[in-house]
C-alpha cells in the first residue's frame, strides 16, 4: 500500500476516538464513505465502470474474446482478472512497484468469483466443447485512499453489469461450424450479475470492527478480514490479512457484520446501476 | 482500407471533420488529491490522465541525481483495455519505453530544470482510451498537470499530429487515419515562440508536401494552445475571484 | 526428569508476579510468563535472592543478532579516511551464522583526540577487531565504536603476513621483520582470551 | 516471425490427457456413512512430524498427513542485503512451492498465482506467532515445498513451518497449528483429501448454497486465530461453525507438534553428548 506514516500519538488518537464510537471522519463502524459509481466510460471496452470511494479511484474495463474452452470445463466461459497499479496513484508503483499489491487483489478477486454461482458462467459458453467467451477484467488503480479491495470489487461488479457481449450467429459450413460475431453495437446480450460478490473488508481496530477503513485507519488496524459477500448473504471467499491475530468470537462477529454490510451494499449498488441505466445519462467521467 | 475514403470528395474526413479541424478537446485540471499536480484530457476519443509528483528527493540511488539541474522521470503506460485489441501489458513494451523517452526529452526542453538541482520530478501518464494521437494527448495532459503542480516552465508545450491525405494536409489524425498508410507527422512546439521541441515523422512523404503539413500541424498546435490557455486562465480568474471573496469575507 | 524440563514456544511457565521474573527465551503476557523458544526450562534465584529468574536455554548456539551495547568481533574489510567497513563475525562469545556488515567511523575510533585520528594508522584490512555496537545504523550496516581501552585491533597482520605482537596502545610489531606498524590496539581482557581459546 | 518450414510445429498449447477425462461428481460419503478413503466425516488423517531433516538449514521440518507430504526449511535470521527491502523491524518471508510432480497435473517450475497466494497465506499465518521485534534489520526465510499433495496442503505447510521455526530456535509467541474442512450442504468433512477438495468446488447444481473449503491457523496457547481463509460459496452460519470445528481439530494436533519438538530436542542432545 501507499506510505502513510502515523506517529504513535496519532494512532492512539484514532484508537481512543474509536472507543467513544467516533471515527476520524465522524462515521459509525458500519458506515461507508461517499461513493460514486459510473458505467460505460470507455468506448473501446465491452463494459467499463469507474468507482470513486472518497479518494480511492478505480477504473475497470472488460473486454471479451472468443477462445477455445477449457477441456476440463467444456460448458462454461472463463474470466481473467488483471490489475495495474498506475503510478498516478503513488510514485512507489512506478515500474513493477505495484505488482505485489496487484497480485494480492487479483488473487482475492479470482477466489471470490471462482464459485459457480458468482456469474452465469454457462451463458458465456458459445459452442459447448469448443468456443467460449473469455472476459478480460482489467482493473486500473488510479488513486488509493484506503479500502482498495472493496472499491475494486464494486467497480468490477458494476463493469460486469455494464458488459455488453456481442451476439454470435453460427452457420454450419463444410469445414465445421463458423462463428460470426455481430458488429452491430445494439446487437448484444447482458450478463446476469445478481450473484456476483462484493468484497467487504472488516478491520479490527482496538476492540471494534470497522468497515471501509480510510488509509489512516488501515495503518492502525493489525488484522482485517476480507469476505466476498453475495446478495443472498453467502460468503464466496474469505481471507485474513495483517500481522495480528484474532480470536474466534470476534471473527464470527466480523463475519456477521460483513454479511450485514455486504447484503446492503449489493442491494444499493444494483439499485443505483438500474437507475443509472434507466436515465440514459452520458457519462461525465473525469471531467466533473 | 479499401472502399473507405479517408477524405471524401466533399472534403470531409471519416469522422466528419474538415481537414484542418481538431477533435473536441475537453480537460480538467486537479483530478487527484494525492498528486502534486494532475490533469485529465480528452481529445476526441483519446483519453489521457497525467499526474506530476515533485520536485522531491531522488528516489532509489543518489547516483541518478544531476548536480546542476532537475531530474525528470517519466512513465508512459496504457491501460490494458485502452486499445481496440486488449494489450497484454500496460507498460514495459518497446513502444511505451520509446514514448517514455520522447516525453522525457520534450519536457526537459521546457521545464526550467536549472531551478531545482539534485532533485527529481515524476511525470506519469496513463492512457485510458486510445484513438490516435496518444503522444499529443499525453504531452498536452502532462503540460496541464505541470501547470496544476506549479512547476516553472518556459511556455506551454503543445503537441499535435498531422498527415497528408489526397493532396490535402490534415490535422489531429485519429486511429483510423493513423493506421491506414500515409505519413504521420507529430510535433511538439512552444506555441508562443513557435519553437519546435519535438518532431517525428514516419512513413514516406514527398519533400514538397512536408512544409504544408508542418504548417497545418503548427496551426493545429496553436489552436490547441488557445483552447487550453483560455480555459486555464478562466479557471484561474474564477479561483482568484473566489479567494478574494474568502479573503475579504 | 529431563523431558519435563523441555518446553516449546508458547508454553506457560509461571505466573509473572513479584517473585518470578522472565529471563532469556521467555516473554510475559497477561500476567504469565511464557516460553518463546524450544529449550530447557531453568529457574534460578537472582543474585540478591529475592526473585526467581525463569529462563529457557536452547542448549546450543543461540540465534543471536547484534544489538546495541553488544561487544562484537569483526574483520576489517575496507579502510578509507572517513570510516572503515567490517564484517561482524560474532556477538560476545557466540559466532553468528551469517555475517553482518558493520562500520567504524573515524570519530568513534578512540575517546581522545578524535579529530586527529587517521584511519590508516588504526586499522588495516584483514585485522580482527573487537568493538561495541553503538547503534543499529542504517539499511547498510551497524555502527561500531572502539573508543575504549579494551576495544580495537585484537589480531593484526603485518605486511609480511604474520600475526603481530602489540608493543604499545598504538603500535604493533611484526615478529618476522621487526617492523612496527600503527594500530588502535585493544587491551584484550584476559577472560575474553580464554573464551576465544575454548571456542 | 521466421518459421522453420522443415519442422512440423506442434500445437501451440497442449493439454494433459487428464484434462479430458471428466471426473464424474463424487459423493463425499457413501451409504455406510464413510468417506472415499474409509474415514468418518469428522476423522482426521494420521500425522507424522519430524524436525531437523535438512542439516544445512537452521531449522527444518517434515510432515506427512497420509499422502500429503511437505518439507520446510528455515534460514536466518540473516542480514537484509537489498537496500529497498530494509526495515527496522524483522521480516519474515515465505516461499510456497509445489514440486512439479506433486499434483495430479504437472506443475511449472516457476511459482504460479496459486502458489503466490498460498505463500501470502502462509506468511499471514506465521507472522503473528514470531517475535519479529527481536530481530531488527534481519530477515527470516521460510521455504516450503510440497512433495506430494493430497489435500489440505496449506494446513500441513503451516504446521510444518511452525515446527521448522521452533526447531531453528527462532523466538516465537506460540506455535501455529492449522486445520482444514470441506463442506457441502449440511455435510462437513474434516481434513479433506484432494479429490474431496475438488469435489466441493465443482458443485453440480446451482441450488446448493453451501459448497466450499476452509483453512484455519490457530495459536493454541494465546487462543487466537492467525489466519483464516475460505473458498467456495458458504453460508455465514456454516462458516462460523466450521471455524470452531477447525479450532477444535487444531487443538487435537497440538500434543503431536509438542512431542515432535521435544523429541527433536532430545535427539539433538543425544547427538552432542
Amino acid at each position: 500500500m501507499t506510505d502513510v506514516d502515523l506517529s504513535e500519538a496519532e494512532k492512539t488518537f484514532i484508537l481512543h476516538s474509536m472507543q467513544d464510537n467516533f471515527r476520524e471522519d465522524g462515521r459509525g463502524c458500519e458506515d461507508f464513505r461517499h461513493m460514486e459509481v459510473e458505467t460505460g466510460l470507455i468506448s473501446n471496452t465491452n463494459g467499463s465502470a469507474r468507482v470513486r470511494l472518497a479518494s480511492t479511484d478505480i477504473l475497470v474495463g472488460v473486454k471479451v474474446q472468443l477462445v477455445p474452452v477449457d477441456p476440463n470445463k467444456p460448458n462454461v466461459g472463463r474470466i481473467e482478472f488483471f490489475l495495474d497499479c498506475s503510478a498516478n496513484a503513488t510514485p512507489a508503483f512506478e515500474g513493477r512497484g505495484g505488482e505485489g499489491l496487484a497480485s494480492e487483489i487479483t488473487a482475492m478477486l479470482t477466489r471470490a468469483y471462482s464459485c459457480p454461482s458468482a456469474i452465469d458462467y454457462p451463458s458465456l459458453c458459445v459452442l459447448p466443447g469448443q468456443q467460449c467467451w473469455l472476459l478480460y477484467i482489467d482493473v486500473l488503480l488510479l488513486e488509493c485512499g484506503g479500502n482498495l479491495f472493496d472499491a475494486v470489487s464494486i467497480a468490477v461488479k458494476s463493469a460486469l453489469f455494464n458488459l455488453r457481449i456481442p451476439n454470435v450467429t453460427m452457420t454450419k459450413d463444410e469445414g465445421g461450424i463458423e462463428l460470426d460475431v455481430s458488429d452491430d453495437p445494439f446487437d448484444f446480450k447482458r450478463l446476469d450479475v445478481a450473484g456476483a460478490p462484493i468484497i467487504v473488508t472488516v478491520n479490527k481496530i482496538g476492540h471494534f470492527h470497522v468497515v471501509d477503513a480510510s488509509e489512516k485507519e488501515e495503518v492502525c488496524s493489525l488484522a482485517r478480514l476480507m469476505l466476498g459477500i453475495t446478495e443472498k448473504g453467502t460468503v464466496t471467499a474469505m481471507k485474513k490479512e495483517g500481522s495480528g491475530s484474532l480470536d474466534t468470537d470476534s471473527i464470527s462477529e466480523m463475519i456477521e457484520s460483513a454479511k450485514k454490510v455486504g447484503v446492503e451494499l449489493n442491494k444499493c449498488l444494483l439499485n443505483i446501476l438500474m437507475t443509472e441505466e434507466g436515465q440514459e445519462v452520458k457519462p461525465v467521467g473525469f471531467l466533473r | 482500407m479499401a472502399g473507405m475514403e479517408l477524405l471524401s470528395d466533399q472534403g470531409f474526413r471519416t469522422d466528419g471533420r474538415k481537414p484542418n479541424e481538431l477533435r473536441r478537446i475537453r480537460f480538467k485540471k486537479g483530478v487527484f488529491k494525492q498528486a502534486d499536480g494532475s490533469a485529465y484530457l480528452e481529445q476526441g476519443n483519446t483519453k489521457v490522465l497525467a499526474a506530476v509528483y515533485g520536485p522531491h528527493e531522488i528516489r532509489g540511488g543518489k547516483g541518478k541525481a544531476l548536480h546542476d539541474q532537475l531530474l525528470i522521470n517519466c512513465q508512459y503506460s496504457m491501460a490494458t483495455f485502452s486499445t481496440q485489441d486488449r494489450k497484454r501489458r500496460p507498460r514495459g513494451d518497446r513502444k511505451s519505453l520509446e514514448m517514455t523517452a520522447h516525453l522525457k526529452q520534450t519536457f526537459n526542453a521546457v521545464i526550467l530544470t536549472e531551478l531545482y538541482p539534485k532533485v527529481q520530478l515524476d511525470i506519469y501518464v496513463e492512457v485510458l482510451q486510445s484513438d490516435g494521437g496518444n503522444y499529443c494527448a499525453s504531452v498536452n495532459a502532462a503540460t496541464l498537470a505541470l501547470i496544476d503542480a506549479g512547476i516553472p516552465m518556459k511556455d506551454y508545450v503543445i503537441a499535435c499530429s498531422g498527415s497528408y491525405i489526397r493532396d490535402t494536409p490534415v490535422v489531429d489524425i485519429n486511429n483510423l487515419e493513423e493506421s491506414s498508410a500515409g505519413a504521420e507527422i507529430i510535433m511538439a512546439i512552444l506555441p508562443r515562440c513557435e519553437q519546435i521541441v519535438f518532431i517525428e515523422m514516419n512513413s514516406r512523404l514527398h519533400e514538397d508536401h512536408l512544409s504544408p503539413v508542418m504548417d497545418q500541424v503548427m496551426t493545429g498546435c496553436k489552436d490547441i494552445f488557445n483552447i487550453l490557455n483560455q480555459q486555464v486562465r478562466d479557471e484561474l480568474c474564477k479561483k482568484s475571484a473566489q479567494d478574494r471573496i474568502v479573503d475579504s469575507g | 526428569m529431563a523431558t519435563s524440563r523441555i518446553c516449546v514456544p508458547g508454553q506457560r511457565l509461571n505466573r509473572a508476579d513479584d517473585k518470578h521474573i522472565g529471563g532469556k527465551g521467555t516473554y510475559s503476557r497477561n500476567g504469565f510468563i511464557y516460553s518463546s523458544v524450544l529449550g530447557y526450562w531453568e529457574e534460578r534465584p537472582t543474585n540478591d535472592n529475592t526473585e526467581i529468574l525463569i529462563s529457557v536455554h536452547t542448549g546450543e548456539t543461540q540465534t543471536v543478532i547484534p544489538s546495541i551495547d553488544d561487544i562484537v568481533t569483526a574483520r576489517v574489510t575496507n579502510v578509507n579516511p572517513r570510516f572503515c567497513k567490517c564484517e561482524i563475525l560474532s556477538v560476545g562469545t557466540t559466532p553468528l551464522c551469517d555475517v553482518y556488515r558493520g562500520l567504524v567511523r573515524k570519530e568513534d575510533v578512540r575517546a581522545t583526540e578524535k579529530d586527529r585520528v587517521e584511519m590508516y594508522r588504526c586499522f588495516r584490512p584483514g585485522d580482527i577487531i573487537i568493538a561495541r555496537v553503538l547503534s543499529l545504523g542504517d539499511a547498510q550496516s551497524y555502527i561500531l565504536g572502539t573508543a575504549e581501552n579494551e576495544l580495537g585491533v585484537a589480531i593484526g597482520m603485518s605486511e609480511a603476513g604474520v600475526s603481530m605482537v602489540p608493543v604499545s596502545w598504538c603500535k604493533m610489531q611484526c615478529p618476522k621483520t621487526l617492523n612496527e606498524e600503527f594500530r588502535k590496539v585493544a587491551k584484550v581482557r584476559p577472560e575474553y582470551i580464554q573464551t576465544v581459546h575454548q571456542g | 516471425m521466421p518459421t522453420d518450414t522443415r519442422r512440423i510445429s506442434g500445437p501451440e498449447i497442449s493439454h494433459s490427457p487428464y484434462d479430458y477425462c471428466l471426473t464424474p461428481p463424487i459423493d463425499l460419503i457413501g451409504a455406510d456413512k464413510k468417506r472415499l478413503d474409509g474415514r468418518l466425516p469428522a476423522q482426521l488423517r494420521p500425522l507424522f512430524l519430524r524436525a531437523g531433516v535438512i542439516s544445512q538449514a537452521r531449522g527444518s521440518g517434515y510432515i506427512e498427513v497420509d499422502q500429503t507430504k511437505v518439507i520446510c526449511a528455515v534460514y536466518g535470521p540473516r542480514e537484509v542485503l537489498r537496500r529497498e527491502d530494509f526495515s527496522l523491524k524483522g521480516q519474515l518471508t515465505c516461499d510456497f512451492k509445489f514440486t512439479t510432480f506433486s499434483c495430479r497435473l504437472r506443475r511449472q517450475h516457476q511459482q504460479d498465482n496459486q502458489e503466490k497466494d498460498l505463500s501470502v497465506q502462509l506468511l499471514e499465518a506465521l507472522e503473528p506467532a514470531v517475535c519479529l521485534q527481536k530481530y531488527p534489520k534481519s530477515q527470516i526465510n521460510i521455504y516450503v515445498t510440497v512433495l506430494q499433495n493430497d489435500g489440505s496442503a496449506l494446513s500441513a505447510a503451516i504446521i510444518c513451518a511452525s515446527l521448522a521455526l521452533a526447531s531453528a530456535g527462532i523466538e516465537m509467541y506460540d506455535l501455529v497449528l492449522a486445520s482444514s474442512v470441506a463442506m457441502r450442504d449440511a455435510l462437513t468433512i474434516v481434513d479433506p483429501t484432494e479429490r474431496e477438495e475438488e469435489a466441493v468446488l465443482n458443485k453440480t447444481h446451482k441450488a446448493e448454497l453451501n459448497a466450499g473449503s476452509m483453512t484455519v491457523a490457530f495459536l493454541p496457547s494465546i487462543n487466537q486465530v492467525s489466519a483464516i481463509s475460505s473458498d467456495g460459496e458458504i453460508l455465514c452460519e456454516t462458516l462460523t461453525k466450521s471455524m470452531r470445528l477447525c479450532v477444535e481439530n487444531c487443538l487435537k494436533l497440538y500434543p503431536v507438534l509438542q512431542q515432535a519438538l521435544v523429541k527433536h530436542r532430545l535427539d539433538k542432545q543425544a547427538d552432542t553428548s
